[in-house]
């Protein structure tokens, strides 16, 4: 039996390791793997806790959050492609169209 | 034995995970993001989630890793050019605030958080549970279920719109 | 008993509104003449259908009404679209649309050479729709829509030829002036609402004896004669109506003389029941009123366009009016509005027809000796000269008389003075008016002469047809009838409604030496005006120069509207200019551009922040998210 | 060490040791000699004998090979990206190997490496994993023609991956299990096919035929399409789009060389047995031996243990015999078709499939 603890405290290490990837990287692609990551380890946090409650709500959480990520994953490639068409870049921090 | 496991991929997914951030080409980053949702597959057996760990690889490693690949290599992108003082800066930055939110999750851990004990009863979890999941699916997750399907169709539209961008009129075509 | 179809009489001219701006100009001039007309006559031929209906039920179920639907309803409190048509409003509505088909007519030959005729009946029936709605309202708050909406068509039809800067500068003044007293027939709705819980006639009337404090009641209704002022044009807000003179002719017709500013008069009859449970305000009622028609009639005397002697005229008239509501005589106030109605439009369209015939002069120095060149307009305006003079046997007579008598009856001797110092005068100026325009030397210039035609027969008929009601309306309302007259009769229902309606029994001897003083007043007016300007014109003159002070003061109008002038308006611009350079430029703006200034310093700091990359995004929930976990932790 | 050995995860262990050790030299030695059967049977297709100089036969000529290939010149392209180009030629074996830890070859527990409740499903995680082989080493090659064969194997991989997992779900809705050993155990005794209308003499009307999945009429469908998928998942023709010599050279292995072309080669030959075992263990009652009945009477093949393997052999060799002959025999088809092939005829008519399987068998269940 894995403790707990532990289980959540790797959850946060993940989670942790897809933020800092989120904030140091400037190539949009490695950007999104990191929260890919981060999804990744809120999963990790609900399987060890559906684990923990002898229940199967978490694991089927999970199966709806790979459902949307996949979904996530499909469109924001798409938009990814789109924009290097039409930047010729990946790197976030040579495109800042969010500025009003 | 489960716990030797455990700690071999637990730290196969820690060393992995910081490869993804730290490797500058991103084919490799990619690459090592599906070693870490296999390591991910591994402990989802471990805790008794055999259908989610393999999902975790047909879907992850399988299908998402492999779009992102096929994207890399479409962009054809190299090693990401990481110079110059800003970009040093932000790193700097980045990592610090990554100290402090690993920092405060710890805190929070190791300070109050109530687990509480595990709870007695027990679903049956012993004969795998992919009967069990797709039970709880089809009934009282049903709807939600059903809105993923809408989820997924929207996302196939979205895709096909995005990528192919602005459809040209038969007139600039001739 | 079928349906007597009330909300048709006002939807009529609606519809035919609503025709007129669909279909514009397709319809032509001729189709749109047809249009207005048809749907103005229709709609008398329906309230002459729906009066009928109402004659034929027994004296006290003569009350008609029809709910179209419920406008809105907040908790207790629902106000319907509803109609009523009980004697009170039979009469009106008969006058309104039957003084209004004949104008209407009329202004058909009047304006057939106006560019824009179509507009011209547009607003002309919609005036007539506002003023059937005023007059069949069964509560105060669809009162008040026509109320509103005559004063709309009023100062849209003032300031018709908008291109003139002083039918323009009319039409704004009608407006302002009759929105003062606006303001005030609000509040005493606001008050009747507050008090009685509704605005419906019969559910106000039978509540006010029990809910109403004296001061209650007399602070209510002296603002609704405030509004009742405004629209009827009596001290101190009558300066609007002879500007308003600046409008084409069947408009001073229709609205200045016949109908709009009835309303006031129609609203004081309507609540009758109110007025008498304040006799503080029906002094006060009393007094404007004979106030009113002395000093309109001694500025009639001096006026030398047409158009503005009429004008003061009708102000004078329209004093009567309320003479006789404030002293009680609520039935002959209506009496006088029908009759005045008949030769008040005749007179005007008379007039118009003169000006017509003149090529729209309107100075009567520029006149005279007319009366074998226009001989229809000369024969209807000299029986509406000696209507208006009250000389026996023509309407006029006989609802002036009725007004006096109901004067001196109630007691108040100082006005029943006023009221006969005010005939002889109005016999003086209308007999100077006739004699000016129709009588002695051509004065006209040789172009006018040149010009000068009878009318067309559009224009005649309703003259002569004005001129028949002019000799016979009044006989409805003759006197030593068996149980009072005929009119009073017909009223009887509505008006006794309070209960206590003022009536003091005057013997016939004083009755007889009434009426005959009456008609020795009117006709020494008469031969005075004649031997001033047609006998002997020089006296005029003579006159003129001995009383120069008073001359001056008269023609001016007692530079009233110059006392307005300072006293109010100047006062008013400039405290509005100082809200504007102070207030509105310096504190206001100043808050409104300090907010925007401190925003905008606000947001180039929040600026920075904004920089458009998603990195920077990112770290900042990421650093959000660490407050949230110190704070779980604090 | 005789306590050591009496703990039973240490006896377990041991014996899983002992098992992937003798799994892994028998895969090697029948890929060697599978390309030798593959040579022949291509040499008897096109009317010559194939390889026969190198012992009896040619019987010698994998080992040849295998001397060969080890002594060759390795060349990496310049501008390759090492690291990668190295780990594609592993990770097209190894997915490969691992799925072989669940693949029953005989009855359990002593042709069975381990039995997990998720088996299925293993195969398709291991199966989508064979992506990456190709796909980056045609990127890693930085060669273009291996660029394109790469992008193509992972195109055409995902598409015949969502195929090929749908064809399965009848297979898993008739057994109610997703452990292969399950499946196979669901396939076991005898499947009432059909009343004759006549009788014969001494046998009765019945038809009886193993319980089989590939004898039930609504897994026929499922059965083809999961061979049609199961061609293109392995990149062999007429689906070698990846490879195809007449456009790309070589497609995904055009600059390797050496041993690291061997493994692709044996990449490609391991994922031919391993998806050839699991239609066997799906469809061809894997490790139960044919058998027919007619009445009462009827013949079959119980059989000890090891005639379990020998039978699972048997189909096996059967299934890749096919693979090879269609390879000879067919066309190599265009890309559109391929992808249009995959997309708009095999998954709609899975999607049906698995609706009319579901449907019979609810009926069914209702009704019995």
């Amino acid at each position: 039996m894995i403790p707990l603890n532990w289980l959540v405290a790797l959850s946060a290490i993940v989670f942790t390791i897809g933020v800092v990837g989120v904030l140091v990287r400037r190539n949009a692609l490695v950007i999104f793997m990191s929260v890919e990551l981060m999804l990744n380890a809120a999963n990790l946090a609900f399987v060890a806790f559906a684990n923990h409650m002898k229940s199967l709500d978490g694991q089927i959480f999970v199966f709806f959050v790979m459902t949307v990520a996949a979904a996530e994953v499909a469109i924001g490639l798409a938009i990814i492609v789109h924009l290097f068409r039409l930047r010729e870049t990946v790197f976030v921090d040579e495109i800042h169209l969010l500025k009003g | 034995m489960t716990i030797a496991l455990f700690v071999g991929f637990a730290a196969l997914l820690v060393v992995t995970s910081l490869m993804v951030i730290l490797h500058r080409n991103p084919v490799t980053s990619a690459l090592f993001l599906v070693l870490a949702f296999c390591s991910l597959a591994g402990i989802y057996l471990l805790l008794h989630a055999e259908f989610l760990g393999m999902v975790q690889i047909v879907v992850y490693a399988g299908a998402i890793m492999v779009l992102f690949l096929f994207v890399i290599m479409y962009l054809n992108l190299q090693h990401d050019v990481e110079s110059g003082v800003q970009i040093a800066l932000r790193r700097g930055i980045g990592w610090l605030a990554g100290a402090g939110l690993l920092l405060a999750g710890a805190t929070l851990l190791g300070r109050g958080l109530a687990l509480g004990p595990a709870a007695e009863v027990s679903p049956d979890q012993a004969s795998g549970n992919v009967a069990a999941i797709g039970k709880a699916l089809y009934s009282r997750y049903l709807f939600p279920f059903e809105l993923t399907s809408v989820l997924l169709l929207v996302a196939m539209v979205g895709v096909i719109v995005i990528a192919r961008g602005r459809a040209r009129s038969p007139r600039e075509d001739a | 008993m079928n349906a007597s179809l009330l909300a048709w009489i006002p939807g009529l001219p609606l519809a035919a509104v609503l025709v007129n701006l669909l279909l514009g100009d397709r319809l032509g001039k001729k189709g749109t003449a047809w249009l207005a007309c048809g749907a103005v006559v229709a709609a008398f031929a329906l309230a002459l259908r729906a009066v009928l209906q109402l004659a034929a039920l027994p004296e006290h179920e003569r009350h008609l009404s029809e709910v179209a639907w419920t406008w809105m309803r907040v908790g207790t409190f629902s106000v319907d679209v509803a109609f009523l048509l009980d004697p009170l409003s039979a009469v009106m509505v008969l006058v309104v649309t039957g003084v209004g088909s004949l104008i209407h007519i009329y202004a058909t030959g009047y304006m057939s050479h106006d560019p824009s005729f179509r507009r011209f009946f547009l607003y002309l029936n919609l005036f007539m729709f506002a003023m059937l709605t005023l007059v069949l309202a069964d509560n105060y708050l669809l009162l008040f829509v026509g109320w509103e909406g005559v004063g709309l068509c009023s100062y849209l039809l003032i300031g018709f030829w908008y291109e003139r800067p002083s039918a323009a500068e009319a039409g704004k003044k009608a407006f302002i002036v009759n929105r003062i007293g606006d303001f005030g027939f609000m509040l005493g709705a606001f008050m009747l609402v507050t008090a009685t819980g509704s605005l419906q006639f019969d559910r106000v009337f039978s509540a006010a004896p029990h809910v109403f404090t004296a001061a209650g009641v007399t602070l209510a209704t002296l603002l609704m004669f405030l509004g009742a002022t405004g629209k009827s044009a009596q001290i101190p807000l009558f300066t609007w109506l002879p500007d308003a003179m600046e409008g084409p002719t069947p408009v001073s017709a229709l609205i200045h003389a016949a109908t709009m500013v009835t309303a006031g008069v129609y609203m004081l009859a309507r609540s009758h029941v109110l007025f008498e449970l304040a006799p503080a305000t029906m002094q006060v009622v009393a007094v404007i009123g004979a106030a009113t028609a002395l000093m309109a009639a001694t500025i009639g005397l001096a006026q030398n366009d047409i158009k503005r002697v009429l004008a003061y005229s009708t102000v004078s008239q329209l004093g009567y009016m309320f003479m006789a509501c404030g002293v009680g005589a609520f039935g002959a106030g209506i009496f006088h509005v029908m009759t005045h109605a008949f030769f008040k439009a005749l007179l005007f369209l008379g007039a118009g027809s003169v000006i017509h015939a003149m090529s729209d002069e309107q100075y009567m120095r520029r006149m005279g000796g007319l009366s074998s060149r226009l001989p229809f307009t000369h024969g209807t305006m000299a029986v509406a000269t000696l209507a208006i003079a009250g000389v026996p046997f023509l309407a006029g007579f006989f609802s002036k008389d009725e007004i006096l008598h109901a004067a001196w009856a109630s007691g108040h001797k100082g006005i029943w003075l006023a009221g006969i110092v005010g005939a002889c005068l109005t016999a003086f100026y209308m007999t100077r008016l006739y004699v000016l325009t129709f009588r002695g030397p051509s004065r006209l210039s040789h172009e006018a002469e040149h010009h000068l035609h009878e009318s067309p027969p559009s224009m005649i008929v309703p003259l002569v047809v004005l001129a028949v009601l002019s000799v016979v309306g009044g006989y409805v309302g003759m006197p030593f009838q068996q149980g009072g007259n005929a009119f009073e009769t017909w009223l009887h229902p509505v008006l006794s409604a309070g209960g206590h309606a003022a009536h003091h029994e005057v013997s016939r001897g004083v009755e007889w030496l009434l009426i005959l003083l009456s008609v020795g007043v009117a006709l020494l007016g008469i031969v005075l005006s004649l031997r001033s300007y047609l006998w002997n014109p020089a006296t005029a003159t003579a006159l003129q120069t001995r009383f120069a002070g008073l001359h001056r003061l008269l023609v001016n109008k007692y530079w009233v509207d110059e006392v307005y002038d300072a006293v109010l308006v100047r006062p008013f611009v400039g405290i509005s200019e100082w809200m504007w350079r102070f207030w509105d430029a310096k504190v206001v703006d100043g808050l409104v551009n300090g907010v925007g200034t401190t925003l905008e310093g606000g947001s180039a700091i929040l600026k920075l922040f904004q920089n458009g990359y998603v990195g920077t995004y990112a770290l900042f929930i990421t650093l959000g998210v660490i407050a949230l976990f110190l704070h779980f932790l604090r | 060490m005789a306590e050591l050995w009496s703990n039973p995860a240490v006896q377990s262990l041991t014996w899983a040791l002992v098992k992937v050790l003798i799994i892994l030299q028998a895969l090697l030695g029948a890929v060697s000699y599978l390309i030798y059967a593959e040579r022949k049977i291509c040499g008897h297709i096109q009317a010559r004998t194939g390889p026969n100089r190198v012992g009896p036969f040619g019987l010698l000529q994998p080992i040849a090979d295998g001397v060969k290939l080890l002594f060759k010149e390795e060349f990496i392209p310049a501008q390759a990206n090492k690291v990668i180009f190295h780990l594609a030629p592993i990770l097209a074996v190894a997915p490969a190997i691992v799925t072989f830890s669940v693949i029953p070859m005989g009855p359990p527990p002593m042709f069975v490496v381990t039995d997990i409740n998720v088996g299925l499903l293993l195969f398709l995680a291991m199966s989508s994993l064979g992506v990456y082989a190709i796909t980056l080493g045609g990127w890693a090659s930085n060669n273009k023609y291996a660029l394109l064969g790469g992008l193509r194997a992972s195109a055409q991989m995902i598409s015949y991956e969502l195929a090929m997992g749908l064809s399965t779900i009848p297979v898993i809705l008739y057994a109610g299990t997703l452990s292969l050993v399950g499946i196979v155990e669901r396939q076991g005794g005898w499947y009432h096919v059909v009343t004759l209308p006549w009788s014969l003499p001494g046998l009765g009307a019945e038809l009886w035929l193993p319980n089989w999945g590939i004898f039930h009429w609504y897994l026929v469908i499922p059965f083809v399409i999961f061979l049609i998928t199961a061609f293109a998942e392995t990149n062999r023709a007429p689906f070698d789009l990846p490879e195809a010599e007449g456009e790309l050279v070589a497609g995904f292995h055009t600059e390797y060389s050496s041993m690291k072309w061997a493994l692709f080669f044996l990449g490609e030959y391991m994922n031919m047995i391993v998806i050839s075992s699991i239609a066997v263990t799906l469809f061809f009652g894997g490790w139960h031996g044919p058998g027919l009945m007619f009445g009462t009477h009827g013949w079959f093949s119980p059989g000890p243990p090891w005639m379990g393997l020998v039978w699972y052999l048997v189909k096996l060799g059967a299934l890749m015999f096919f693979f090879i002959w269609v390879r000879w025999t067919f066309p190599r088809l265009r890309y559109d078709q391929l992808m249009g092939f995959g997309w708009k005829v095999l998954l709609p008519a899975t999607i049906v499939n698995v609706l009319i399987a579901a449907l019979w068998l609810y009926a069914r269940g209702a009704g019995g």
